[in-house]
């Protein structure tokens, strides 16, 4: 198989995959070093980009997978099909973000922050599967605990939780002492 | 057992004809009656040994046959006076030979539509893939339940439709008792829906004559919500409310009878 | 925009609609005539066949669609997707061409051809939604009459019913030189 095989292959493979692919799954089938992968599927992305596509092939949530090009966005919301992240409502918002960056964390916990009651945000947040349960604190009554899911990390188009913009540092300094004071 | 292999291949009576005119390289337009429907009394019987159940229409085929048979063996009797008899004179195998050719035809053309179904598995579409990997399928992906929707503002509309409703049922007497049942509405509501792909509130509701039918059918709605199997959607707010067909991830790839 | 941009806002739009989208709407949102957006699609498709791609634009079930390349099926494989069609039973599948070729049909008329029963073997396909209610036949009891759905072009790449391949020539050919003779 020469490169440009190699490559069309790769491409074949990103543009299948329901989810973003891995490197090592691309490797394995490809039966080549991941490495030697990993600068292909580089190039390929350069390739898109130099010929201005109309979708190119993107690192996110850990793996590649084709996005449309975001300069085209007006033309694709016409299509009837309404953009990937329809507004939140504030609320929900606000009880996503103190999720995102405090995981994994429990209603009560995110309520003490908020100062108001989040169950219905995070039924619309569990409903859009962009949070989920990921297991239960050893407190009294075992609540559950809240996590983000890799629906959020594509939404956001975030590669992992790394990723995310850093907080300021006095705002996550009063986030940390909320919950200290609930804690105690 | 062998043999079962053998005898699944059968689609119906008329497959099985049709594989027995072949396997003797009879003519289509030339039957030997009596050997064909020795040959498929025969295979009966050997299903019958087998315990297998033998559908009705193998039967109904092998009367069939039998009757033919017998009309040949008859001595044709003189027209009677004065009666025109060129029906009778038809050789009833023509209309076998007819249905035959015309089975067949469809057979082939069958096949060639395996053929083809064979060729599209070679190629993969984005949609399809969203809908194997058991997410949700390509439609409830692009119109999530409730996108842009709030549940006030289905119960608004609701309060909206129901306002048009009043004066005409609780002015008049005597509205015959209508019987609604939720999960006849469900039904109702995604026939249309498959149909139509997408639907206003108010089409769905529009037609509706009395509060009862509104309120059947709002809850049936909402339970085809629940279910995954409709989606609403409001594009602006205040907007109208769009439902949506969703469609159904396959439960079974299972192949048919 | 120049012609390089309007196909790769086509790519775009073809790319990321969630079902094979037709020269009408792709007119419509680019605001050109059909016909234009016919010929860049075309060169579009064809640009794609000479750069050997891993997947490429194709007509099918009235629209236009991204498949993958079916050279690489072997690898495509690999990913553990499920191939698009189950496969059909030959009794679905006979009851599948006849309603394809003689639609709107109803049961007892497929009953006909076959000479056998056919409603598990209807049930099976309205399942897979290959076929569906299209209406009713004027006649006593006013039969369900069938046809193909769109779900049924696209699962066998068919750009439209008159895609279908044509029926044996010479059966029918020769059934209609029987016919002949019978009505002699």
């Amino acid at each position: 198989m020469n490169i440009h095989e190699a490559k069309a292959v790769l491409e074949a493979l990103i543009f299948a995959a329901p989810a973003p692919v891995t490197l090592r799954e691309l490797a394995g089938i490809l039966q080549l070093h991941e490495n030697t992968v990993k600068v292909l599927v580089q190039q390929l992305k350069d390739d898109y980009q130099a010929k201005k596509c109309g979708f190119l092939p993107q690192e996110v949530a850990g793996g590649w997978q084709f996005c449309t090009n975001p300069q085209f966005a007006p033309y694709i919301a016409q299509l009837g099909r309404p953009p990937r992240n329809s507004p939140l409502s504030q609320a929900a918002l606000e009880t996503l973000a103190i999720i995102a960056y405090r995981q994994p964390i429990t209603r009560t916990e995110v309520e003490a922050i908020r100062g108001v009651r989040v169950d219905s945000a995070l039924t619309t947040l569990e409903e859009r599967q962009l949070i989920c349960e990921v297991g239960r604190k050893d407190a009294a009554g075992r609540p559950i605990l809240y996590g983000t899911t890799e629906a959020f990390l594509r939404s956001f188009g975030l590669r992992d939780l790394k990723d995310l913009p850093p907080l300021p540092e006095e705002f996550a300094l009063q986030l940390a002492a909320v919950e200290e004071e609930y804690d105690n | 057992m062998s043999y079962n292999v053998q005898l699944e291949i059968f689609s119906g009576p008329m497959d099985l004809l049709l594989h027995l005119i072949q396997k003797n390289e009879m003519s289509i337009y030339d039957i030997p009656i009596a050997r064909i429907t020795e040959q498929y009394l025969e295979y009966l019987a050997t299903l019958q040994e087998l315990d297998v159940d033998i559908a009705s229409d193998f039967l109904v085929m092998a009367a069939t046959l039998i009757h033919m048979k017998a009309r040949l063996l008859l001595p044709k009797a003189p027209p009677a006076e004065g009666e025109e008899s060129e029906e009778e004179e038809l050789d009833p195998r023509e209309e076998l030979a007819r249905r035959l050719m015309e089975y067949k035809k469809y057979k082939e053309a069958s096949n060639l539509l395996r053929a083809l179904g064979e060729s599209q598995n070679l190629v993969w579409t984005r949609d399809i893939l969203l809908e194997a990997a058991g997410q949700p399928p390509s439609q409830a992906e692009a119109f999530p339940a409730l996108e842009g929707v709030s549940l006030d503002d289905l119960v608004a509309a609701l309060k909206n439709v129901l306002a048009g409703l009043t004066e005409t049922e609780e002015t008049s007497y005597r509205v015959p008792k209508e019987r609604f049942s939720i999960r006849q509405k469900m039904r109702d509501i995604l026939r249309l829906l498959r149909q139509e792909r997408r639907l206003s509130f108010q089409q769905l509701f529009g037609s509706h004559r009395s509060r009862t039918e509104v309120v059947v059918s709002f809850l049936a709605l909402l339970e085809l919500i629940r279910l995954g199997l409709a989606a609403a959607r409001q594009s602006l707010s205040f907007g109208a409310i769009e439902l949506f067909y969703v469609e159904r991830t396959r439960k079974k790839g299972g192949a048919g009878h």
